[in-house]
């Protein structure tokens, strides 16, 4: 039940230009593979193109199997959309069922739905369920006919944030012992939910490995920005050149966790703004030309004068995409 | 807010509602009861009232029984799909007799099939019927095809339906209107059709079931001029109140 | 992919698409040249031609000059809205020969208005035209209106233009297309009609620069039924022949 | 340049019931109000009811003049749209001088763009640009005429996390000095902009006053959820009520900042899971019947069992809204 897909596709928008999709990944049986990217990298048409809703070229294949010209229902996958996608015309019971004429070996629609919370709503009709409510039956209507890999769009974009946190539990219940890939552009989803994470840009992964790799080790600015690195051109930086043991001029992500500040330090730097977050300030410095954000549990003032102190751990040389091998 | 602006679109509209309800409201204004009542009863104005309900539907169904797969086709997409649209749409541009003429020219004597007999009957009244009202089921139906979410085709394809079963169970439930739509639509395009009709089939035999056999009449238009180039206008505007009630008695039936 | 599905929504599709295109390419197939050749010299055929592009025209600016603004009205809602819409669809189902009748009833003599003869007169057919183009004129005007996002007036509004200022900056640019392709529908139909034409103004006559006077003719589609009449088939079909060809001249130019 | 809305207006959407909003709210100049809430809760239209885009009931007053029957024209407000509203067939340069020939004095659109960080877009179109670049450039034509108040839906709800964070940052500037109302359901970005709170749902400020009061004092538990609170009935979980000292029968909000936990402690607890975030993990713990989030720099083991310290001044009595004067 490994999956592994490596595939070029192009689509062609009414009125806009083609684009490309020229992609490759691989899911273990058990893992769960996040596809993080901004909007427009082409990682929704990535996903639909696995699942067979696109025509392309190369290979898509399952537990070994080449299943290029297999259609989408022959595929044994299961598909969550971001935009939940339910049977308008079908109760809630409806459309968890609907697989089951297709399948052996399927869940039955009330039990699934009742362990996901959701079991008071089998009657109703999608149109009158709330986001949360719409995206738990949606995945169960892809857990019931026990697929041997979930794709998941974006399923929880759409949601407020007290709901999508209530139901990222509940996926990550869902994703633990599944093989799953996993379509999202929010990094503390990826990192929740991933067991590898590959970074998608301009219809091209451009760096997978673990959530550690990836968040830590980023091989451009690009991901290191979209990881929530600081990126730093050390040209623009001279004071923190002169602390971190790299080449002159390189460009450097630095995790906003590696950077502490006080009284004393290495780099002398100012206080440029602070906003309260969820558990934590984030501080953003400016040190010489460049600014610099970092988290405090007390904030500092504004414009106050402090010292910096960067761990050489959580610096690390991004080259730019073209002279690192992906 | 009573500003200016809505106040000179609102003149300007209202001098169109004039131009197309002042005709109306005159042509019930200025009925005759005597001659209403004369032509209600009259044999003549019931064969044509049968046929002018009777031969739309058959039209109208053809038109839904062909149109509904080209629809789909259209609604997913093929190559060469500008050009057989454009054909499809031929019709609407077409001038009504013209339309007729064609179709003498398609399927009439020295046509592409020798055997079937157009002009003067009823295959040729449905024949033209469907031309110009086929485009109508075919674009209601395709516009309802179409604003259906791909992605519960493919939600439903993901889960196992092949693409009858999709077809079945979930885009034609979700299209139902839109078909309905279309075919109502065709069916008062047929109903209103004059040239086309007027050319092919003037006058046509058909099974009358109240006389028990055959009897000769005009598509419900054909006959309304008829009666205005023999009987004048205040007969033809009987005959064509009572069409008009018809009509919209049937219009209620269906909403 | 070419699964059972495609293959027979394919062949349903095109039974209809011989349906509709077979008459036309029979129609050209079937052309005789010289006869062409006669009619396309002939100075009435010139005079029909003229007419025919002519009175649409005018039926088409008076269309768009009263239904740009009932379009827009519309499209922001009010109430009473759907009586009025009723009345503007109204042409839309009313057989083409009744709308004829309804005309006559409406601004014919004992009309509305007595001062004004319609019947046989070009202010008759301009009538019949506008009433049978003008919802088409409204109807993709407003679609083009609707389609603007609300928030772009708000956004024109609240940066401090008025109704008038909004309109003329913001909605009418960005409707242009919607009210072009309403101009050309109206037009279009204008162009085809018959029915109501033939009841209301069989032969008008009118202005006719080349001659430097006034000549009497008839509306295309009513010119090409009296020539199937008078003429039959083969001279009727060569008339419609060059009609066609110069309304698809006329089209690609548009375009 | 104070702003006071009081206002009451119904909304019918075709198709839907009929939608009320009923609801007041006070800005003082140079103040900047964020009115937050979930999806649905008719904050945006709230928004756009001041505006005077659609009709209402009741009482709206920029510097004590009533503008009830005053245009939209003649209000004197900028307004930045979620979706940017740009105007498609004008350039950028076209789009921010708009408001020109109705205003006396106005903000040059060149320098103002500039001033944004995209001043070299003048001449292109709305569409070939990035969501956060037309956002910089609704936010210029707003700004361009100088207008008393703005009033602002969402402006980063469409916006990828990066390009989100760094408008926030040049918002915040931009805001700093200005009157502004300001609509979102992000309680980060609220907290990030707010002088005071709103909180909307259903129509209806349900509780207002400064970040600190909102999110440490909620009224109701829809406003703890809605704000990141640990929202704990202490009926289901005893051994919170033996440690907090309040009457039994409440609803209790806890602030997952104001919970410690170590080997030693007040109540006893499992790790249900752990999600990393940010700046720090969010643990979620096991106590009794109820689940209780907090924050941790270092991760401990799921299925751990640990002990809690629940410190007094983050824990807050909720009443349900029925009780609570508004």
């Amino acid at each position: 039940m490994s999956l592994h897909a490596d595939l070029t596709a192009t689509f062609t928008a009414e009125g806009a230009q083609s684009f490309r999709v020229d992609a490759e990944i691989e899911v273990e049986r058990g893992e769960s593979l996040v596809i993080l990217g901004p909007s427009g990298s082409g990682k929704t048409l990535f996903l639909e193109t696995v699942a067979g809703f696109h025509s392309h070229d190369g290979p898509v294949t399952l537990s070994g199997q080449r299943m290029d010209d297999t259609p989408p229902e022959k595929r044994d996958f299961g598909f969550v959309f971001q935009d939940y996608a339910l049977f308008p015309h079908m109760t809630v019971r409806e459309n968890v069922d609907f697989g089951s004429r297709y399948h052996d070996d399927t869940r039955d629609a009330d039990a699934l739905l009742t362990e996901l919370g959701v079991g008071e709503l089998v009657d109703r009709y999608p149109p009158t369920l709330s986001g949360g409510e719409q995206q738990r039956v949606a995945l169960a209507r892809a857990l019931a006919v026990r697929p041997e890999v979930m794709l998941l769009d974006e399923p929880l974009a759409a949601l407020d944030v007290p709901t999508r946190q209530s139901l990222r539990d509940d996926l990550a219940d869902v994703l633990a012992d599944a093989t799953a890939v996993y379509v999202t552009h929010n990094r503390t989803t990826a990192r929740a939910l991933a067991d590898r994470i590959a970074v998608m840009n301009d219809g091209q992964v451009v760096q997978s490995g673990t959530p550690e790799a990836v968040f830590h080790r980023p091989n451009s600015p690009m991901v290191a920005r979209f990881t929530g690195s600081n990126v730093i051109d050390l040209e623009d930086a001279p004071s923190i050149r002169s602390v971190l043991d790299v080449p002159g001029d390189d460009v450097v992500a630095l995790r906003p966790e590696a950077v502490g500040f006080g009284p004393e330090g290495d780099v002398r730097a100012t206080v440029e703004r602070v906003i309260r977050e969820d558990a934590t300030n984030r501080v953003t410095f400016a040190v010489d030309d460049v600014a610099i954000d970092a988290f405090a549990d007390e904030a500092p003032a504004v414009g106050e004068e402090v010292w910096l102190t960067l761990s050489d751990d959580g610096a690390h040389v991004c080259r730019p995409p073209a002279a690192s091998p992906v | 807010r009573g500003d200016t602006f809505v106040v000179a679109a609102a003149t300007m509209g209202s001098i169109l509602m004039v131009a197309l309800g002042l005709p109306l409201f005159m042509f019930v204004a200025r009925q005759q009861p005597s001659i209403v009542v004369e032509k209600a009863l009259s044999s003549d104005v019931h064969r044509m009232l049968y046929l002018g309900v009777y031969g739309p539907l058959l039209a109208a169904i053809v038109s839904l029984a062909f149109g509904v797969p080209l629809a789909h086709l259209f609604s997913e997409g093929f190559t060469g799909q500008q050009l057989v649209e454009s054909l499809v749409d031929l019709p609407l541009v077409v001038p009504h007799s013209v339309a007729g003429i064609l179709i003498l020219f398609g399927f009439g004597k020295g046509g592409a099939f020798p055997n079937v007999t157009v002009l003067g009957s009823m295959i040729g009244m449905i024949l033209a019927m469907t031309f110009v009202s086929a485009p109508y089921a075919v674009n209601a139906t395709r516009e309802a095809f179409e604003s259906i979410d791909d992605r519960l085709e493919y939600a439903s394809r993901i889960h196992g339906a092949s693409r009858w079963d999709t077809f079945r169970r979930v885009t034609a439930p979700l299209a139902i209107r839109g078909m309905v739509t279309g075919g109502v639509l065709a069916w008062a395009r047929a109903v209103s059709e004059f040239g086309a009709v007027a050319v092919v089939a003037y006058s046509v035999s058909f099974f009358y079931p109240p006389a028990g056999g055959e009897v000769t009449t005009q598509h419900a238009p054909v006959f309304v001029y008829g009666t205005y180039l023999q009987g004048g206008l205040a007969e033809s505007g009987a005959v064509a109140f009572i069409l008009l009630g018809v009509s919209a008695l049937i219009f209620l039936f269906i909403r």
